[in-house]
């Protein structure tokens, strides 16, 4: 048996983003049991833990499924992330932060135990300002223009400010800092700033209500929707759908489709939704965030896969389902025999680099038909900048720790 | 009632009283044109006398009159907008209630102020706090110092507690203890204090006779024994008359009389306002 | 003075033997009767801790909001059982407690505390307002204060206003606790003049607690002493006055006559009935 | 009579003073701290370690700490998180500063800057009191978790703001970093608590504790009697905040080992250590052991039998445990509002004086 | 100058809505002295519940406010017959505790009867900027605000009314002094708590209706809370009319420090601007310990007696 804690927040104020995911993280691995018996034959045991986003229960959560055997582990919060990368990689259990946690993590030299691919907070922040160069016409027209970030007032929200810094300093554009503290209730006076100095575009890393809160001000304060653009946590239908029409247009960095045109979803609607074993009420299945936890699933179990064809057993331990990770290679092809082709970007992971491709595209919400779609193609971020900026922060968190980073040769 | 009534129950065969008068020449306390408002209501008006050492003085007057003011006055919890308190023959400069407390003034009050949450003997020793300086550090080790300073003090307040016959109720938390056990642990505290100058607001209201006559003996003997001189209100006229050497009696916030307990007794102006006259 | 009491008169209250336990277990009374009959002044004597607020707590219905209960007995009311019903009910019986120990509204005014005990009045502003008038004439000290505030007055003024209050309900019978405490000599008198006032003109019945023994046996019909949560004693009011024990224990009397409280020597001189 | 303390006679003072009277009471909590010392640490693991035992210790600190404040001295405080960010960020900043210097006066030393701090905060208590005294000090928990998560050279200028504890050691074992063993925290934790704990009760039997209780009681009689409001007040402030900032250090550095103030510190935090001592019981030692354990324990116990038991989903699981939560809470102040401490004290004294019922 | 009105304009606006929320708080303790935690939970609660009748059933605002006002009075009475009504004449702080557990378990029961998803709650308030503000003075105002405005204007003088001068309000302001001796005058706590409860749950789900208009109804709905706190110290725990000016102050200090702190602290000691974002929660607390050093009871509070 494969044993995937499920680190979910099913309650309290993240709630509404965390559950999605969570239905789609489940609702994966059900299908891979329900359809394929498992991997390779190996039934998946999903465990549930509720964190409610708070890192205590999260560590909570982390001791408490450790001594079922825990394959990987996926915490669904930056908080609870940089917390057990000390803890997970001394009792050697990978840690997959999708697309969020610690960004220098992504040097797999320093954090062995540790992924964040496809892409980190910094390649997301690239490839926002990449966007905005296209718009503009080229990066070129960056110069003068006015970048306001609207952040949440934490570790996770103050992850893209060095990367949009370095950035700044290298198109001469001007970045203006907006925190909203957590919840983001209230937001009146950020977006009175955003009124009263007018920048040219909004990037927003924001979750929870405060994503549907800034969007709803955004509109108020007629701020233009499509030069406003968020993290790929801060585009889900939760927070564009109380904004109504207003939000039409606005945008967010994604590495996955939305939506359920792909093969797969046949699946499972056939043996999951439709035969009433839905992790949740099956009313999020296609939603961004469902889907973002059916990708989380995806690469969990073919890295588990991975691990066995390396180490020729079905037995797998955490510490082999680590090499798996190292060794994955999830392209086009293998989307397509999943049944997902094109649904997000290819991966191929190695023992340097945890960060994967580093891609992303940008997604538009259409309020009139009530759907997100993807723009733009998939782009790399700046890597000469991001890459110097994480081997310059890798190399200060070893230092720090006293880590010697392993060969990868 | 009667005024015989009246007269029966304020002049017992008090013979003794006389006697003390002689006591204590040196005045100890004394307050000056005093006035105390409170927003529109004059509690106090130019009010002044004085409290010699050693004796017992008792405030008395209608209800409203300011009694409970003037005690709040001359312990400096409140402050008058005129007049002077003098103590020890020194005029008294604005201080705050706690450190009047270390010079020598204790006081209990009229509606019981007793630590609900803590023992008897806790309450008791909480009077010593004044005399207890062991800093805070050596409380956290106990033995050594603080235990010895706390040993002292528990030996004196066991004297107290002796002497005021509360043994059985050293444990108990005061909230459980009856009104009349409280008002005896709040004199305890004010005893503890060994104060030179005693303030008692109504000690024995709420007690029968008996129980009177117990809290009076605790009077006249911390008087007698201790030397402490005690200013006290009272409603109960045969006590006052028994057991003070000199009455003070204020009326809507005036001094209307100030004298002997017979002295007072006979003055007419104190009859009219405060002694009463018969209904029948 | 209670020579009328001699007359039979309908049992109003009745407490059949009832027993109190406070927190579960300190037990307070241990088995107590007595009944006060329709328009009769029924004084409740004893020393200190005896139990007499917590008898009258009991018939109230005060006891539960202190974590106390009636565990045995039975207490009625107009021959109904009252042991279940909220101190409202009682109220609106026309029960209504003195509470000791003054327990105003210390943030309302002096009016607005008098006018709470109107609460359950339905009988219309204008009698109200003459109640209202009445009390100040009982006390005129309170309307010279009306407008303070009831936290800021002085002890006497706030049991003026406790008393002044349950008059305001307009009461069939009257559960007084120590009414005299902290007042001056001649309210004291007036206090015990308007509770007989009140029960020969409107035959209003008093249950009363009171240390002053001397005033309140000369007003009471009948009395009961307690000690340490059992009856010791009762009797008219009259006769207790001349029982030898009562005069020397309660009254400070004598064979000599009143004692000075100047010459009361160092020695225990407790008489207990039983314990 | 199972339970007595009759024929156990007191001949002197000192022998009256003692923290535990009675001996069979005496005998117990011996043997309950020898089996914390030398038996736990034997069988402990990483979840017991992690879960359950740094928790309950650590918390059961910082309500001792808030007890202090709240339950002895009356001061209600909301600002328990902000001090615990004060002890942890003391920690960070002292353990990277000074690397030689031993962690376990590292963790003192935090507990003293908390002090400091909360003699700063403790002074609008002089004027303000009650529920207003209690919002009053959301102020310190607001300004204090800003602080640290806007000024960055509290967090060393790290990328994010996350602060991270290096390994140290004692007796060349570490007890902090992510290689720490589980026996080597846990001991550590308990050896603060041990002594923290034996210190705040000497302080609460004598004049210290006395004083704070009395302003407790009835602050304007107890000045009227001697008692310095302000000093006694601060004295209780520093205190208070020195053992929630021993705390917030340990939570931080030993239990955690990284933290982000506005998660770890948030006023979350505060408003659970006030639960806890409440639960427990305002004005009892016993009453914060218990208020930590109670809090801490409860939601694991509720979630490990509803989902291992009765395999209830996590979601259901995790909702009606938050509903049960609160009917015990109600449940536990309607049976005792005076805390579980007191329940304790009830029973036994219904043991003194079984098999009978009064 | 324009902007800096636009500040005080919107910080007013901000005020108001907070103060919808110290309402409930107010009328709690005014009539019982519970400082009723669950307020925030409350608001929560209501608009949950509102949204689910909705929802669920497919019924018009119109039907469903009052179904949920009536949900909110059986609450009231379950509160009371469940858990105030042992805890008559406790401490403050205990009653404050209980309040605690009866948040928990709202939460619990909100979540189990209709979930954790945001609802978007609609019943037909004014979405959106004003336009007519917008072109004619270039000022920013949220209609929806004015409407809280408005309402929140209606409540207050009603119930300011109701408390200070009927013969129910007299005797809620009797319970909050002393609990028995409200007993020993036959005030009945038990209706009297009802009818608190009733009213609270009656401002709770205005105040959800509007929070839940502006944010969606989801479980930081009763973080909204927080925001009353500061509120309720400035104008004072028994101040009705304290609560909306308390708001009005703290909505606009806040703004105002939020905006300009970090300008006028870098001009002056050049300091980073941007260490001073954020501030808007110490900030709102601050400003009210500040008026607080002065007058300890609040702005509009009863004085503090201090007698012995
Ligand atoms: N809430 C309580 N909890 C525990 N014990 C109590 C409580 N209230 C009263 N007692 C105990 O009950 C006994 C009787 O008290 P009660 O107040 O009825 O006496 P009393 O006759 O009215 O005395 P007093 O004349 O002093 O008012 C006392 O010993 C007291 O300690
Ligand atoms: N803090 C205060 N604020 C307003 N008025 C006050 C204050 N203290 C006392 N008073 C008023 O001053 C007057 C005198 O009060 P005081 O308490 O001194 O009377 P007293 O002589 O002790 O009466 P009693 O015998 O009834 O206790 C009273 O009318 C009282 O209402
Ligand atoms: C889903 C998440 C991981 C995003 C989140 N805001 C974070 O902590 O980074
Ligand atoms: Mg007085
Ligand atoms: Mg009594």
């Amino acid at each position: 048996e494969l044993v995937i804690p499920s680190f979910t927040y099913r309650t309290g104020p993240y709630a509404p983003n965390g559950i999605p995911f969570a239905d789609g993280y489940a609702d994966y691995f059900n299908l891979l049991n329900e359809r394929d018996g498992g991997i390779e034959g190996q039934k998946i045991k999903v465990i549930e833990c509720e964190t409610a986003y708070n890192t205590q229960q999260g560590v909570e959560c982390y001791e408490n499924t450790k001594g079922e055997g825990t394959l990987v582990i996926q915490p669904l919060s930056t908080g609870i992330t940089y917390q057990l990368i000390p803890k997970a990689t001394s009792d050697k259990i990978p840690v997959h932060s999708m697309g969020y946690g610690r960004t220098s993590a992504a040097d797999g030299t320093v954090f062995p135990y540790v992924f964040n691919f496809p892409g980190t907070y910094w390649d997301a922040a690239s490839i926002i300002v990449k966007h905005i160069g296209a718009t503009e016409g080229n990066m070129d027209n960056l110069k003068g223009k006015k970048i306001a970030l609207v952040y949440h007032n934490s570790a996770y929200g103050k992850e893209p400010i060095r990367t949009l810094e370095e950035l700044a300093k290298k198109h001469g554009y001007e970045l203006m800092l907006l925190p909203v503290d957590h919840p983001g209730q209230e937001q009146k006076a950020t977006w009175l700033q955003v009124r009263r100095d007018r920048p040219d575009w909004v990037v927003m890393w924001g979750w929870g209500v405060m994503n549907q809160v800034a969007i709803k001000e955004a509109a108020s304060v007629r701020f233009p929707m499509d030069r406003f653009v968020g993290v790929w946590w801060s585009a889900s239908e939760n927070d564009v759908l109380p904004a109504g029409k207003e939000a039409d247009g606005y945008k967010a960095v994604a590495f996955h489709a939305p939506g359920t045109n792909f093969p797969l979803f046949a699946d499972l609607q056939k043996y999951i939704v439709g035969a009433g074993k839905a992790a949740g009420d099956g009313s999020h299945v296609g939603e961004v965030l469902y889907n973002r936890g059916m990708v989380a699933a995806l690469w969990a179990s073919e890295a588990i896969r991975t691990a066995m064809k390396i180490h020729g057993t079905m037995n797998v331990t955490p510490d082999m389902v680590r090499d798996g990770y190292e060794a994955l290679d999830v392209d086009e092809a293998r989307l397509a025999e999943l049944g997902l082709p094109n649904f997000t970007v290819p991966v191929k992971v190695t023992c340097a680099n945890h960060g994967g491709p580093g891609l992303g595209a940008i997604q538009q919400w259409d309020a009139n038909s009530q759907t997100w779609s993807l723009i733009t193609g998939y782009v790399p971020a700046d890597r000469e900048v991001v890459d110097a900026l994480i081997a310059e922060d890798s190399a200060a968190f070893a230092k720090e720790a006293g880590i010697t980073p392993r060969s990868c040769n | 009632m009667s005024q015989q009534d009246v007269q029966q129950a304020t002049s017992p065969n008090n013979a003794s009283s006389p006697v003390k008068a002689e006591r204590g020449r040196d005045v100890i306390m004394e307050v000056r044109n005093i006035t105390l408002r409170f927003g529109g209501v004059v509690a106090i008006k130019d009010v002044s006398f004085d409290i010699r050492e050693g004796e017992v003085r008792a405030i008395i007057g209608p209800n409203g009159a300011g009694k409970s003011s003037m005690l709040n006055v001359i312990n400096g919890f409140y402050h008058p907008q005129e007049g002077e308190v003098w103590f020890h023959g020194e005029k008294r400069k604005a201080m705050k209630p706690h450190e009047i407390a270390r010079q020598g003034i204790a006081r209990t009050f009229q509606n019981i102020a007793l630590f609900k949450g803590m023992t008897t003997l806790d309450n008791i020793m909480t009077g010593r706090l004044t005399k207890m300086n062991k800093n805070i550090l050596w409380q956290t080790i106990w033995a050594g110092p603080a235990e010895r300073e706390e040993l002292e003090h528990r030996e004196f307040v066991e004297h107290v507690i002796d002497f005021l016959e509360i043994q059985h109720i050293r444990k108990t938390p005061v909230g459980r203890l009856p009104y009349g056990l409280q008002k005896r642990v709040e004199l305890g505290r004010a005893l503890a204090a060994e104060p030179k100058l005693l303030l008692l607001d109504e000690p024995m209201a709420g007690m029968n006779v008996e129980e009177k006559e117990d809290m009076s003996r605790f009077i006249l003997d911390v008087n007698e024994e201790f030397g402490t001189t005690i200013a006290l209100i009272e409603h109960d006229m045969g006590v006052v008359m028994d057991i003070s050497d000199r009455v003070v009696v204020l009326d809507y916030g005036q001094k209307i009389g100030d004298g002997t307990p017979d002295e007072v007794r006979s003055n007419q102006a104190v009859i009219d306002a405060y002694l009463g006259v018969s209904h029948d | 003075m209670a020579e009328q009491t001699a007359q039979q008169s309908e049992m109003l209250l009745t407490l059949n033997n009832i027993e109190v336990i406070y927190n579960h277990v300190i037990l307070v009374l241990k088995g107590v009767s007595l009944s006060v009959p329709k328009g009769g002044i029924t004084a409740l004597l004893g020393g200190n801790g005896a139990g007499k607020t917590t008898t009258l707590k009991a018939v109230s219905n005060l006891l539960r909001s202190e974590r106390g209960e009636v565990t045995k007995g039975t207490i009625e009311y107009r021959g109904e059982k009252v042991q279940s019903l909220s101190p409202s009910d009682l109220v609106k019986r026309g029960v209504i407690q003195v509470m000791e120990g003054r327990h105003c509204f210390e943030h309302l005014t002096i009016e607005e505390n008098l006018m709470t005990g109107a609460y359950t009045r339905r009988d219309g502003a204008a009698e109200v307002q003459k109640d209202l008038e009445l009390v100040y004439s009982y006390f005129p000290r309170l309307k010279e204060r009306r407008k303070s505030q009831a936290g800021y007055t002085s002890g006497g003024e706030q049991q003026m206003c406790a008393i002044g209050r349950a008059l305001m309900s307009s009461p069939e019978t009257i559960l007084l606790d120590e009414p005299s405490m902290g007042l001056a000599p001649q309210l004291v008198e007036e206090i015990f003049e308007i509770v007989k006032d009140l029960n020969e003109r409107e035959g209003v019945s008093f249950l009363l607690a009171e240390q002053n023994t001397t005033v309140a046996l000369r007003y009471a019909h009948y009395g009961y002493i307690l000690e340490s949560g059992r009856v010791v004693m009762d009797g008219e009011g009259a006769a207790l006055l001349e029982n030898e024990d009562v005069k020397e224990f309660y009254l400070g009397l004598s064979t000599e006559g009143r004692r000075s409280y100047r010459d009361v020597k160092h020695y225990k001189r407790r008489k207990r009935w039983l314990s | 009579m199972l339970y007595r303390e009759t024929g156990d006679f007191k001949t002197s003072y000192r022998a009256d003073q003692q923290i535990f009277p009675i001996l069979q009471d005496r005998v117990a909590f011996w043997a309950v701290l020898a089996v914390a010392f030398f038996v736990v640490p034997l069988v402990i693991d990483d979840y017991w370690s992690n879960a359950i035992m740094l928790p309950v210790l650590i918390y059961a600190l910082a309500a001792i700490g808030l007890n202090i404040l709240t339950g002895y001295c009356g001061q209600v405080s909301l600002g328990t998180g902000g001090f615990m960010a004060v002890g942890a960020y003391a920690s960070y900043k002292l353990m990277t500063a000074f690397p030689e210097l031993n962690i376990f006066f590292i963790v003192l030393l935090s507990g003293g800057v908390t002090a400091l701090v909360g003699v700063i905060f403790g002074l609008p208590s002089l004027r303000i009191k009650g529920f207003y005294l209690a919002v009053a000090t959301l102020a310190a928990q607001f300004f204090l978790v800003w602080l640290f998560n806007k000024v960055p050279w509290f967090y060393n200028y790290s990328a994010t703001g996350q602060i991270a504890a290096p390994e140290r050691t004692v007796f060349g074992y570490a007890v902090t970093g992510a290689e720490a063993a589980p026996w080597a925290t846990y001991l550590f934790c308990l050896v603060f608590v041990t002594i923290l704990g034996f210190a705040a009760k000497n302080m609460l039997r004598g004049r210290v504790g006395r004083a704070w209780m009395a302003i407790r009681d009835m602050d304007i009689a107890a000045e009227i009697i001697g008692v310095p409001p302000l000093r006694t007040k601060l004295s209780a402030f520093a205190v208070s905040s020195f053992y929630v900032g021993v705390a917030g250090a340990l939570y931080f550095a030993v239990w955690f080992g990284a933290a982000e103030p506005t998660e770890a510190f948030g006023i979350n935090q505060s408003f659970l250590v006030l639960f806890m001592i409440i639960i427990g019981g305002l004005g009892s030692m016993l009453g914060s052991f218990l208020g930590a354990g109670f809090m801490v324990l409860m939601p694991i116990l509720l979630k490990t039998a509803m989902v291992g038991g009765l395999g209830m989903q996590a979601v259901t699981a995790k909702h009606i445990e938050i509903t049960l939560i609160g009917v015990l809470i109600i449940f536990f102040l309607i049976v005792e509002p005076h805390g579980l401490a007191r329940l304790w004290a009830i029973a036994k004294e219904k043991l003194r004086l079984w098999p009978f019922p009064h | 100058m324009i902007f800096f009105i636009e500040t005080v304009i919107s910080g007013l606006m901000a005020g108001v809505m907070y103060a919808l929320v110290a309402l409930g708080f107010v009328l709690i303790f005014k009539a019982s002295g519970i400082f009723n935690f669950a307020q925030g939970v409350l608001a929560l609660f209501a608009a949950l519940t509102l949204t689910g009748i909705m929802d669920n059933f497919g019924l018009s605002a119109w039907i469903a406010i009052p179904l949920t006002l009536g949900v909110m009075v059986l609450l009231a009475i379950l509160i009371e017959r469940l858990v105030l009504q042992h805890l008559v004449n406790q401490e403050p702080i205990i009653l404050f505790m209980a309040t605690i557990g009866l948040a928990y378990v709202l939460e619990g029961i909100g979540d189990i009867l209709w979930g954790s998803n945001v609802k978007v709650l609609d019943v037909g308030l004014p979405n959106g900027a004003s336009d007519w503000m917008l072109d004619s003075f270039d000022i920013y105002v949220e209609k929806l605000e004015v409407a809280a405005a408005v309402t929140a204007t209606i409540l207050v003088i009603v119930l300011s009314i109701f408390s200070q001068y009927t013969r129910i309000g007299r005797a809620l302001r009797a319970v909050a002094d002393d609990h028995q001796a409200a007993l020993s005058v036959g005030i009945s706590l038990r209706t009297i708590w009802v009818i608190v409860w009733s009213i609270a749950g009656f401002v709770a789900l205005v105040a959800g209706i509007m929070w839940g208009s502006k944010s969606g109804v989801q479980f930081s709905l009763s973080l909204i809370a927080l925001k009353a706190l500061p509120v309720l110290i400035l104008g004072g725990f028994t101040s009705i009319p304290g609560a909306i000016v308390g708001g009005l102050i703290i909505g606009v200090g806040e703004k105002i420090a939020e905006i300009y702190l970090g300008e006028v602290m870098s001009a002056l000691f050049s300091l980073d601007r941007n260490i001073f974002s954020a501030i808007e929660n110490w900030f709102a607390y601050v400003l009210a310990l500040g008026f607080l050093l002065f007058r300890p009871q609040g702005l509009f509070g009863e004085r503090i007696i201090e007698r012995v």
